[in-house]
C-alpha cells in the first residue's frame, strides 16, 4: 500500500489538483495540511517532510518550485516509495510542461489527470517513464482514437524501448560529467569531499541494438587479473539505468544493455576519495562594527596548468544590511547581489596554477538588527572541460545490432562543481 | 488559455444550467469542451454533481480523452449518486470488451474505483474476463482491480475465485503482471479482515518472484522485494540464494528499491544463523550496503531524511555499516534543519577514536550557527563524544568552556547539562572548572540545566563554600520549580547535609516542602529520605557515590521494536521509529459500504 | 535613478513568486541603504515611504529608523507626517533611537499648527516609553486644556498612555479631567471618559471620587437615548453608540460594589435595556454592554431578570456573534441566578457540536460551569462522550476540568474513582500529573476501594500501556497496594459490571467486562512492570515511577525469586545516563544491605494525603 | 485597553496594514499576523466574527477581498468592535470614494493617516465620521499647498 491520495497545492495551501486513489481518506482532510506546516514553522523553521494529524493521517510532502506535492496515507506505507513517486511526478510534469508551476498545473489539468491515472493505480505506482507515457498520453487531442494503444513498452521486459526505430545515420554521444562536492575549512583543509559522476547518453540507433560499455574499472581489471595501461579507478557505488543488466554487472562487471532511444542517463557513480581543492579560496574579513566591513578573497586554481576552468563564479556572503559596495579585482567582474546577500565574482577563464585577488568594502548601518548573524560559506562554481577528476575513461563502446550497421560513438569529458563550499573564517 | 479561464473564474449563477445545455449539444467539440469545464469546476471544489445525468450521456464516445474525463467525473461522484452509477454500468461492461486494450484496462480500472456497492456485482464478469485478457497491460490492471474489489466485498471476491486467479497470476509470463499480483495479494493479506494466508510463497513461487524481479519496473521490484522480506526461507541454502539474487538490487538507481533490498538482506542474514560461512556472507553484504546508502544522501532533502532515519535503524542492527563514512554525514550549510539533526544523530553513532578529532571540529562549527535546536543538539553531541571516547574528553571540556563564555542562554544551559554528565563519567577529573560554572547561574531558566546545576552542587558540596546558599535559592522558589528540579533539589540537599551538617535546617525545609507536594512520586521520595534520616541507619551507605555512568546512544530502540522496524524498513513506522501499530490509526474515517457478507472474518474456501 | 514609490509597488505586484518578491525587495533595500549613506534630503521622503512598504511586507527596515527621525525635523508638513508614521511603525519604546525623538516631539507639541501638534500627540500616545512619558507629561497636561477639541481629545488619549506607563503621573491629570463631563464635543467627551475610566481602574481613590459623577453620567446617557436623530453621530438609528457604550462601561465601574451608585443608575439601565432596538448589531452591542453592567452592579432583582432574559434571547438568536456573547456572558450569570441558566442546558450541550470552534469553546466553558451535585453524573457522561470527539486543543483542559469537577461534586468515592480512571483511559496522554495525584489522594483515603482500584488499573494497563497518565496512576497504585493486588481481594468487585447506583458509570463495551477476576501472581506483577519499563511508550517519568514501585514491592512481596528479580531490574540503571534513574538505582540497591525490618520500615504505606474537604461526598449526595 | 492591534490582510494572505498599540518584538508581531491570518482565512462565512487566539480575543470582519482583523483584551465588547471596524471601512470608503484593495496598496500611508485619526493608544478617538474626514482633508490640503514652512492654523474653524 502506498498513497491514498495525491494533492498539488500552491504555497498558501490551496488545492490545484487532487486525485483520490483509494477512497479511504476524506478529501477535505487536506485542509489540515497548512496548519500542520505553520505549526511546525513556529518551533524552528522547517518541519520534517512527514507529518501526522490527530486522526493518524500521514502527510508526506515535498516542495517543488512554489508548489506542494502531498501524498496522504493512513496505513504504514512505504515512505521512500512515496517520496520517489512524488519526485517522479515532478520529473514527468517537467518533461511535459517544461515549467512545473501554478500556471502550468492549472493549464494542463486534463492531461495531469490522465497522467496520474496511468502512473498510479489504487495507490501503487505503475508506469512512470516519461518516454513511454509520451507514446500514448499526448497533449494533442487524439484524432485517431482507435489507433492509440498501450505501447508494448508498458508491459514489455524491455519497457524502455519500442521496436522499429530507424535512423539514417547511427550515432551515439557519451558525456562523462563529474561533479565535485567539497567542504573546505577556512584554513584550506578539505573536510569532506566526494565525486558524483554520471554518464549520459544520446542514442540515435536503429532497431534493438545491444551495447557494451568498457571503462577503466579497477574491480574489473583486478577480477581479470590484468593491469590496465593507464590508471584504473575504483567506484564506490554505481547506479544504472534500468536498461542495464544488473546481475550481469554483479557477476562479471560487464555493463551491457539495450539503450532507450534519445537522451538518458546510463549510469551514475560515486567516489568518496579525499580530494585536494580544485579552486582554493582564502578569505580575510575585517569588520569595523557599525560602520563598514572589508573582504579580501584570494582564489587559486590548484589543478594542472594545461587545464582551464571556465565560467568560474565565486559567491561570497556579506551581511544582509550592507550598503555602498566598492570592489577591486585583479581579473574578472564583481557584482553585489542583495537578494542573495552576497557578492559574485565571475572569472570567464581561470587557468590552472593562477591566483587572483578580490577586495571588497561595504558600509554597515548604525542601527543593528537583533537577528544573529548567519554564517553561510563561500560557494564556487566552475567547469573544467576535457578532464575528469577521478580519471575515469571510456575504453570502448561496442554496438551490435542484428542488421549489422556501423555506428560511431563520441565521448566528451567534463568536471564541474557540486556543493563546493569554503567556510568563512 | 481557455481552460485556465474555466479554473479561475467563479462559477457564475446559472453556469450549471449553461453547462447542461452544452453537455447536450449536438456538436461533439462543444460537448467535450463542456465536460472539460465541468471537470475544471470539480477540480477547484465546486459542486457539479447536479450534472451527473448529462455528463453520463457523453460516456458513449470513441474519443479516448473525453471518455477519460467522464470516467474521472464518475469516480468523484459515484459515492453520492450510487443510483445513477448503475446507468453507467452498461457502458463499462461494453468498454471492457472493446478491441482496444487501453479502453478495456481503463474500464476495469475505473469500475474498481467507483466504490459503490451496487456496482460490484456488475464488475464480476468484466473482471473475470480481463484477468485472462491476452494483453498484459489489461491483466496487470485487472490484478489491482481484484484488490479494490476485496476492499469493498471480501467474501464475494473470494467466492468468485478472484483471489485464486490472483494467485495464478504469480506465474504469469509478464513480469509486470506478476508484480501487480504480488501487490494485490499483499494488500489483501494486510486487510485486517483477512484471517488466512493468501500470498503463499513456496519454492516454486519464490523462483517466479526472483525471475520477475530482474525484469519488472522499479516499482514492481519494490512490491516483490517487500513480499520476499515477509517470506521465511525453508533453509539456509534458500536464504543464501535469495541474498545472492537480491544483492544486485543495491545498484538500482531507485532509492526505495535499495531500501527494500536492504530490508530483505538484513532479514535474511538472520536466517543464516550460525551456518557455515554465514559470517563471510554477512561481511560481504554489509560491505556492499554502505555505498548505496551513502549515495541515498545525495538525493532530495525529503529522501535524504527518510534515508537517515532508516540508516539509524540499520546501524543499530549492523554497526559496521558505514563505519568509514562518517564524513558524508557532516552537515552542509544549506541542509534543512530536519536533515541536520538526523545527520548529527548518525554522526554520534559512527564517531570513534579514529575520527573524533574531525567530528569535534565540525561540532564546534555547528555550535556557532543560528538555529537554536541545531546548536543545542551539537552541544549534546560534544558531550556524547566526551562520554563515548575518553581520549576526546579533554578537548570536549575545553570546547564547552569556550561555549559557556559566549553567555548565550541556550548555549550555556545546554553546556551545563552536558558537563554534568562528563563529571559523572569521569569523577574527580574536571572538578576544577566548577567555579566557572557557578558564575553563570543567572542564565539558567530551563529545568534540565537547573537540575544539572543542583546535581553539581550536591555532589561537590564539600568544595563549594556557599553550597548551602545556592541550594537555598532553589528552596525559596520550590513551588515554582519543575518536578525534575524538585527531585534533584531533594537529593542535592541530602548530599549537602551529609557533607555539611550545618545545613540541617535546609534539609528539614526541603523535606517538609516535598512531603507536602501533591505529586506522588516526589512525595514518596521525600518520605523515604525522611524515614531514612530518622531511622538511625548509616545514610552515607545508602546515598552513596554513584559509579561512573556508561555511554548509551540517544534514541536507542528497544530490541523488540528494532526487529519490527528492520522488517519494515523504508515505511512510515521506520521513519517515525514507532511500532507499526501506532502508525495505523484505529479509527475508521470513512464508513465502508455495507457488505452482504457481514462477518468481520473472511474465510478463504479452497 | 531613484524608483518612485508607485513604481516600486508595481514592481512588487508584478512578482509571481515569493522568491521574486524577495529579490526585488532586497535590491531596492540595498539601493536605499546606499542612498541613505549619501544623506541627501531630496530622496528622503520617497526612501522612507518605500521602506515602510517593505516593512509592511515583513522585510527588515531597521536601517530606516534614523531617516524617520531626520524627516520629523523637516519644516515641511508632508515630511513630518510621513516621518512620524515611520517612527510609529519602525520604532517602539524599547529602541534606543526613540530617545532622539523626544526633542522633536516637544517642539512640535508647541507648534503653532494644530495638525503638527496632533502628529506629535499621536506618536507619543502610541509608542511612548517610560522616560518619554515623564519628559513630555507637562506638555500633554497643558494641551489637555487646549481650546481646540481636536487637540484636547488627542491629549486625553495620550495621557492614558502616560499613566499606563507611569501611574504616578496620574495626579497631574486629575484636576484637568474633572471638567470633562461638561464637554460638548463628542470626541473630546468620549476620550475624556476613557481617561477617567483608565484612572478609576488604576486607582481606587480616584474611583471613589468619581462616584459623585454618576448622576451626571446618567443624565448624559439619557440625553443620548432620548434626543432625536442627530446626523453627525447616528448609526443605524442609534445616537452615538460608541459614547453610549463608554458611559455604560464607566457606570459599571462606578456602580460595582456601591449601593448608592447602583441605585442611581437602575432606571436608566432599565430604560436602555427595554428601549434599545435589538434588530441590528449596533443595538445589540449596547444591550450586551447594558447586561454586563446590570450583572456587575447591585441591580434591582427585576432589572437582573431583564438582563437574563436578554441573554436568553441572545442565545436563541440566529446570528452567531450574538450567540457567542450570550454563551460568554451566561457564565457570569450563574453566580447571580444559576437556575435561570440551567434552563439553557440542552442548548449549551448542543452548542458543543456547533461547526464553529469559537462557539464550541464558549459552550464548553459554560457546560462546566453548569455542573452541580444534582447533575454531575449526567453532565460528566455528556462531557466524556464529547471528550472522545473534541478538538485536540480542548482535550488537556477538558481532562483537567472533568477531574476537577469530579473532585468537587462526586456523590461518592466509588463514582469519583471510576470517573478519574475513565478519563485517564479515554485521554491518558492528555492527563497531567495533578490528575494522577488526585487519584492517589483518593486511593490513599479510601481503604475500602484500594483493592478495587488496584485491580482495575492493573488489568487496564496490562491491556494497553500507551496512555501515560493511566500508566503512572497504575504503577503507583501497584507499588503501594501490590500486596492487596496479589491477595485477590477486590478482584471480583473490579471485574463484575457495576450494579445499583453506579450503573450508568460503566460503559457498555467497557474493557472491564469479562476481565479475569483472578488475582495476578507476584511474578506477573513484576513482569508487567518490567514490560512497561522496556515498552515502546515508556518515558523517563514512567521509569521513575516503576523503580519506586519495584522498591516498594520488594517489601510487600514475599517470594525470594521475586526479590531477586527486583534487584536485577534496579541494578540495570546503576550506570544510567539519566541522573534520577541512576540515583534511585544506586540508593535502592544499597537499601538491600540494610536490615530487612529497617528497609520494610522505610517503604511502609505512605501517609494518607489529606482530603481537602472531608465530608463533601455526603454533602453532594444529599 | 481596547484594541491591542489591527491589521488588514487579503484573501491571499498579504498584509495591507498593521498597527500595534502594544509593544512586541518584530518576530512576535509577524508570528501573530501569520497565525491569526491563517485562522481567519480558514473561517466560513456564517461563523461568528470572534475567535480566540492564545489568551487574546480576535474580532475580524471581511469586506470583499480584505479581512480587517483586531486583537482585543478579553473584557472588550466584541459587538461594538465590529462597529469600530465598520466605521474605519466607511471612512476609507468615503475618503477614497468606493475604496478597493488597490487604493489601500498604493496609498497605504493614507490608510494609516486615517486610522490615526480614528484610534489612538488603542482607544477610539472620535465618533463622528464627518469630523475625521474633515481633518483628513485639511491635512492633505496643507500638504499639497505648503511651501517650506507650515502655516500656523490653530483653531481654523472654531473647533
Amino acid at each position: 500500500m502506498v498513497a491514498s491520495a495525491v494533492f498539488i497545492l500552491d504555497l498558501k495551501g490551496k488545492v490545484l489538483i487532487a486525485r483520490n486513489f483509494r477512497g479511504d481518506i476524506p478529501m477535505t482532510t487536506i485542509e489540515k495540511f497548512m496548519p500542520l506546516i505553520t505549526d511546525s514553522e513556529e518551533d524552528g523553521g522547517e518541519q520534517a517532510p512527514i507529518m501526522s494529524d490527530e486522526n493518524g493521517i500521514n502527510y508526506l510532502y515535498m516542495k517543488h518550485s512554489n508548489l506542494y506535492f502531498v501524498a496522504l496515507t493512513r496505513k504504514n506505507s512505504n515512505a521512500a516509495t512515496i517520496f520517489l513517486f512524488l519526485q517522479r511526478l515532478t520529473e514527468v510534469f517537467t518533461e511535459y510542461f517544461k515549467e512545473v508551476e501554478e500556471e502550468s498545473i492549472r493549464d494542463n489539468f486534463v492531461i495531469i489527470y490522465e497522467l496520474l491515472d496511468e502512473m498510479m493505480d489504487f495507490g501503487y505506482p505503475q508506469t512512470t517513464e516519461s518516454k513511454v507515457l509520451r507514446e500514448y498520453i499526448t497533449q494533442e487531442s487524439h484524432k485517431l482514437e482507435t489507433s492509440t494503444r498501450p505501447p508494448m513498452a508498458v508491459t514489455n521486459a524491455v519497457s524502455w524501448r519500442t521496436e522499429g526505430i530507424k535512423y539514417r545515420k547511427n550515432e551515439v554521444f557519451l558525456d562523462v560529467i563529474e561533479s565535485v562536492n567539497c567542504l573546505i575549512s577556512p584554513q584550506g583543509n578539505v573536510l569532506r569531499s566526494e565525486i558524483l559522476g554520471a554518464i549520459k547518453m544520446r542514442c540515435y540507433l536503429s532497431g534493438m541494438p545491444e551495447l557494451r560499455l568498457g571503462l577503466n574499472d579497477k574491480v574489473l581489471f583486478d577480477a581479470n587479473g590484468r593491469t590496465p595501461r593507464g590508471k584504473a579507478i575504483e567506484m564506490d557505488d554505481v547506479k544504472f539505468h534500468q536498461c542495464v543488466r544488473l546481475s550481469r554487472f554483479e557477476n562479471d562487471r560487464t555493463i551491457s544493455f539495450i539503450p532507450p532511444d534519445g537522451d538518458f542517463e546510463l549510469m551514475s557513480y560515486r567516489l568518496g576519495t579525499q580530494l585536494k581543492p580544485l579552486i582554493a579560496c582564502e578569505a580575510i574579513v575585517e569588520n569595523y562594527s557599525g560602520t563598514r566591513i572589508e573582504y579580501m578573497i584570494k582564489a587559486k586554481a590548484l589543478f594542472k596548468r594545461r587545464s582551464t576552468a571556465n565560467n568560474v563564479e565565486i559567491t561570497v556572503p556579506v551581511p544582509e544590511d550592507a550598503d555602498s559596495p566598492k570592489f577591486k579585482v585583479s581579473v574578472g567582474s564583481v557584482s553585489y547581489h542583495p537578494e542573495k546577500s552576497a557578492i559574485v565574482w565571475k572569472v570567464k577563464q581561470f587557468q590552472g596554477g593562477k591566483e587572483f585577488l578580490l577586495r571588497a568594502e561595504f558600509g554597515l548601518p548604525t542601527v543593528k538588527n537583533d537577528d544573529l548573524d548567519k554564517r553561510p560559506p563561500i560557494s564556487v562554481k566552475f567547469e573544467i572541460p576535457y578532464f575528469t577528476i577521478s580519471g575515469i575513461q571510456v575504453r570502448y563502446l561496442k554496438i551490435v545490432e542484428k542488421s549489422g550497421y556501423q555506428a560511431l560513438p563520441w565521448v566528451r569529458y567534463i568536471t564541474q562543481n557540486g556543493d563546493y563550499h569554503v567556510r568563512m573564517p | 488559455p481557455k481552460v485556465k479561464k474555466f479554473l479561475t473564474s467563479h462559477i457564475r449563477k446559472g453556469e450549471n444550467l449553461e453547462l447542461k445545455t452544452e453537455l447536450n449539444s449536438e456538436y461533439r467539440d462543444r460537448r467535450k469542451d463542456a465536460v472539460k469545464r465541468v471537470i475544471a469546476n470539480m477540480t477547484v471544489g465546486k459542486d457539479v454533481s447536479g450534472l451527473f445525468a448529462d455528463v453520463l450521456k457523453c460516456m458513449q464516445t470513441d474519443d479516448l480523452e473525453l471518455k477519460k474525463l467522464v470516467y474521472l467525473y464518475l469516480m468523484n461522484y459515484a459515492k453520492t449518486q450510487p443510483e445513477l452509477v448503475i446507468l453507467a454500468v452498461n457502458s463499462f461492461v461494453k468498454d471492457a470488451d472493446d478491441p482496444n486494450p487501453l479502453i478495456r484496462a481503463l474500464a476495469v480500472r475505473t469500475m474498481g474505483c467507483l466504490r459503490a456497492d451496487r456496482i460490484v456485482d456488475y464488475l464480476m464478469e468484466p473482471l473475470r474476463k480481463t484477468l485472462k485478457d491476452t494483453d498484459p497491460y489489461v491483466r496487470k490492471t485487472a490484478a489491482i482491480c481484484v484488490a479494490k474489489m476485496y476492499d469493498l466485498k471480501p467474501q464475494s471476491t473470494i467466492d468468485n475465485g478472484f483471489v485464486a486467479s490472483l494467485q495464478d497470476l504469480l506465474s504469469d509470463p509478464n513480469p509486470m503482471v506478476v508484480a501487480n499480483a504480488v501487490a494485490a495479494l499483499r494488500e489483501i493479506q494486510d486487510n485486517p479482515r483477512t484471517k488466512s494466508p493468501v500470498l503463499v510463497v513456496n519454492t516454486v513461487v519464490l523462483h517466479k518472484l526472483l525471475a520477475a524481479l530482474n525484469e519488472c519496473t522499479e516499482w514492481g521490484q519494490i512490491f516483490i522485494l517487500e513480499s520476499l522480506a515477509d517470506y521465511a526461507p525453508n533453509d539456509v541454502h534458500e536464504a543464501r540464494n535469495v541474498i545472492e539474487r537480491v544483492v544486485p538490487r543495491l545498484s538500482h538507481a531507485n532509492g526505495s528499491v535499495v531500501l527494500a533490498a536492504i530490508r530483505v538482506l538484513l532479514t535474511y542474514l538472520d536466517y543464516l544463523g550460525n551456518a557455515e560461512g554465514a559470517d563471510q556472507v554477512a561481511t560481504m553484504v554489509v560491505k556492499k550496503m554502505s555505498p548505496p546508502l551513502v549515495t541515498l544522501l545525495a538525493s532530495t532533502p525529503e529522501m535524504t531524511y527518510v534515508a537517515l532515519r532508516n540508516i539509524s535503524i540499520i546501524l543499530q542492527r549492523r554497526p559496521d555499516v558505514l563505519a568509514n563514512e562518517i564524513r558524508v554525514f557532516f552537515c552542509k550549510y544549506n541542509d534543512p534543519p530536519y536533515v541536520k539533526l538526523e545527520k548529527l544523530d548518525v554522526m554520534m553513532r559512527l564517531t570513534s577514536e579514529r575520527n573524533v578529532d574531525a567530528v569535534l571540529t565540525e561540532l564546534k562549527e555547528y555550535a556557532n550557527e543560528v538555529d537554536v535546536e541545531f546548536v543545542r543538539t551539537a552541544i549534546r553531541a560534544m558531550g556524547t563524544c566526551a562520554i563515548k571516547i575518553e581520549a576526546a574528553a579533554e578537548r570536549c571540556v575545553g570546547a564547552l568552556l569556550d561555549l559557556i563564555k559566549t553567555r548565550v542562554a541556550h548555549v550555556v544551559q545546554e553546556s551545563m547539562v552536558v558537563l554534568k554528565d562528563i563529571f559523572r563519567r569521569y569523577p574527580g577529573r574536571y572538578e576544577g572548572i566548577i567555579p566557572i560554572l557557578c558564575e553563570h547561574l543567572d542564565v539558567l531558566d530551563e529545568e534540565e540545566a537547573r537540575a544539572a546545576l543542583l546535581w553539581i552542587v550536591g555532589e561537590h558540596a564539600d568544595r563549594i563554600a556557599n553550597a548551602g546558599d545556592l541550594l537555598q535559592v532553589f528552596v525559596d522558589g520550590f513551588a515554582d520549580e519543575h518536578v525534575a528540579v524538585q527531585l534533584q533539589l531533594l537529593t542535592a540537599a541530602i548530599k549537602c547535609f551529609l557533607r555539611r551538617p550545618e545545613t540541617q535546617p535546609l534539609v528539614q525545609q526541603v523535606l517538609q516542602l516535598a512531603t507536602a507536594s501533591d505529586l506522588p512520586d516526589l512525595r514518596d521520595r521525600a518520605f523515604v529520605y525522611w524515614r531514612l534520616l530518622s531511622s538511625g541507619a548509616a545514610v552515607r551507605n545508602v546515598v552513596a557515590a554513584c559509579p561512573p555512568i556508561e555511554y548509551e546512544p540517544a534514541h536507542q530502540l528497544s530490541p523488540g521494536l528494532l526487529s519490527e522496524l528492520v522488517r519494515h524498513l523504508g515505511t512510515l513506522a521506520a521513519v517515525k521509529q514507532q511500532p507499526v501499530a501506532t502508525v495505523v490509526p484505529a479509527k475508521e474515517l470513512v464508513a465502508r459500504g455495507d457488505d452482504d457478507d457481514e462477518d468481520d472474518e473472511v474465510q478463504i474456501t479452497p | 535613478m531613484v524608483v518612485r514609490l508607485k513604481e516600486f509597488i508595481k514592481q512588487i505586484r508584478a512578482c509571481k513568486t515569493a522568491a521574486d518578491e524577495r529579490a526585488v525587495v532586497a535590491k531596492e533595500s540595498a539601493a536605499i541603504r546606499t542612498l541613505l549613506k549619501e544623506d541627501s534630503p531630496d530622496h528622503r521622503h520617497t526612501n522612507v515611504a518605500k521602506l515602510l512598504y517593505i516593512h509592511m511586507l515583513g522585510y527588515p527596515a531597521h536601517f530606516g529608523q534614523m531617516e524617520c527621525v531626520k524627516l520629523v525635523a523637516s519644516p515641511r508638513f508632508a515630511d513630518k507626517r510621513l516621518g512620524y508614521l515611520g517612527i510609529m511603525l519602525l520604532l517602539d519604546e524599547n529602541q534606543e533611537t526613540l530617545t532622539l525623538v523626544t526633542n522633536s516631539l516637544k517642539n512640535d507639541m508647541n507648534h503653532p499648527n494644530m495638525y503638527v501638534i496632533g502628529l506629535a500627540l499621536c506618536t507619543l500616545g502610541n509608542i511612548s516609553s517610560v522616560a518619554m512619558s515623564r519628559d513630555l507629561c507637562p506638555e500633554v497636561e497643558k494641551l489637555l486644556a487646549s481650546s481646540n477639541s481636536y487637540i484636547r481629545k488627542k491629549a486625553a488619549l495620550c495621557a492614558i498612555r502616560i499613566i499606563r506607563k507611569v501611574p504616578d503621573l496620574m495626579e497631574v491629570f486629575i484636576p484637568r479631567v474633572r471638567s470633562i463631563l461638561g464637554e460638548r464635543n463628542h470626541g473630546a467627551l468620549l476620550t475624556g471618559l476613557t481617561l477617567i475610566q483608565e484612572m478609576c481602574t488604576l486607582n481606587s481613590a480616584v474611583l471613589t471620587e468619581f462616584r459623585a459623577t454618576v448622576p451626571a453620567l446618567v443624565k448624559l446617557l439619557k440625553q443620548l437615548i432620548t434626543t432625536g436623530y442627530s446626523p453627525e453621530h447616528d448609526v443605524s438609528g442609534i445616537t452615538d453608540p460608541f459614547l453610549q457604550v463608554k458611559i455604560l462601561r464607566l457606570l459599571r465601574q462606578l456602580g460595582t460594589g456601591d449601593a448608592t451608585a447602583s441605585e442611581q443608575m437602575n432606571d436608566v439601565l432599565a430604560h436602555v435595556a427595554t428601549n434599545t432596538d435589538g434588530s441590528k448589531n449596533v443595538g445589540n452591542a449596547i444591550l450586551y454592554e447594558t447586561v454586563l453592567t446590570i450583572l456587575a452592579i447591585q441591580a434591582e432583582p427585576t432589572l437582573r431578570v431583564l438582563a437574563i432574559n436578554i441573554l436568553g434571547k441572545f442565545l436563541a438568536n440566529k446570528d452567531n456573534n450574538i450567540r457567542y456573547v450570550a454563551l460568554q456572558t451566561l457564565i457570569k450569570t450563574i453566580a447571580v441566578d444559576g437556575q435561570a441558566v440551567q434552563r439553557h442546558r440542552a442548548t449549551v450541550l448542543e452548542c458543543l457540536r456547533d461547526a464553529d470552534v469559537s462557539i464550541r469553546r464558549r459552550a464548553l466553558e459554560l457546560a462546566f460551569a453548569l455542573i452541580y451535585p444534582q447533575n454531575v453524573r449526567v453532565m460528566t457522561r455528556e462531557l466524556l462522550a464529547f471528550l472522545e470527539v473534541a478538538d485536540v486543543e480542548f482535550r488537556a483542559p477538558m481532562v483537567a476540568q472533568i477531574c476537577a469537577t469530579a473532585d468537587r461534586f462526586a456523590p461518592n468515592k466509588r463514582w469519583h474513582l471510576d470517573t478519574l480512571i475513565r478519563v485517564m483511559k479515554l485521554a491518558g496522554n492528555y492527563v497531567r500529573e495533578e490528575t494522577v495525584a488526585q487519584l492517589v489522594r483518593l486511593a490513599t483515603n479510601a481503604p475500602d476501594l484500594q483493592a478495587y482500584g488496584v485491580h482495575k488499573l492493573y488489568w487496564l494497563v496490562k491491556a494497553d500501556a500507551a496512555q501515560e497518565g493511566l500508566v503512572h496512576a497504575a504503577v503507583w497504585t501497584m507499588g503501594e497496594f501490590g500486596d492487596v493486588l496479589v491477595s485477590g481481594a477486590g478482584g471480583a468487585a473490579a471485574a463484575a459490571p457495576a450494579t445499583g447506583e453506579d450503573q450508568d458509570d460503566e460503559p457498555a463495551s467497557g474493557l472491564l467486562t469479562g476481565t479475569p477476576a483472578a488475582a495476578p501472581t507476584e511474578a506477573e506483577v513484576i513482569a508487567l512492570l518490567e514490560s512497561i519499563l522496556i515498552g515502546a511508550f515508556v518515558t523517563q517519568t514512567t521509569k521513575q515511577y516503576v523503580l519506586t514501585a519495584l522498591m516498594k514491592l520488594s517489601t510487600r512481596f514475599t517470594g525470594g525469586a521475586v526479590t531477586q528479580a527486583i534487584q536485577t531490574l534496579l541494578q540495570r540503571y546503576a550506570t544510567s545516563m539519566n541522573l534520577e534513574l541512576q540515583q534511585r538505582s544506586v540508593e535502592y540497591t544499597h537499601m538491600f544491605d540494610l536490615d530487612p525490618m529497617l528497609r520494610a520500615g522505610l517503604w511502609e504505606r505512605m501517609p494518607v494525603l489529606e482530603l481537602k474537604e472531608g465530608d463533601k461526598y455526603e454533602q453532594n449526595a444529599a | 485597553m481596547t484594541i491591542n492591534y489591527m491589521f488588514l490582510v487579503s484573501r491571499q494572505g498579504k498584509v495591507r496594514l498593521s498597527k500595534w498599540f502594544v509593544t512586541l518584538s518584530g518576530k512576535d508581531k509577524q508570528k501573530i499576523i501569520k497565525d491569526v491570518s491563517a485562522l481567519v482565512l480558514a473561517r466560513r462565512s456564517r461563523m461568528c466574527n470572534v475567535i480566540e487566539y492564545k489568551d487574546t480575543k480576535i474580532v475580524y470582519r471581511r469586506y470583499a477581498s480584505l479581512f480587517f482583523v483586531t486583537g482585543l483584551d478579553a473584557s472588550e465588547n466584541e459587538l461594538l468592535t465590529l462597529e469600530v471596524i465598520h466605521r474605519y471601512v466607511e471612512l476609507l470608503d468615503r475618503y477614497f470614494g468606493n475604496v478597493c484593495e488597490l487604493d489601500l496598496i498604493f496609498n497605504f500611508h493614507k490608510a494609516y493617516f486615517i486610522l490615526d485619526e480614528l484610534l489612538l493608544a488603542g482607544e477610539l478617538q472620535e465618533s463622528s465620521k464627518k469630523a475625521i474626514l474633515r481633518v483628513a482633508a485639511q491635512q492633505d490640503q496643507l500638504q499639497d499647498r505648503e511651501g517650506d514652512e507650515i502655516p500656523g492654523i490653530r483653531n481654523p474653524i472654531g473647533m
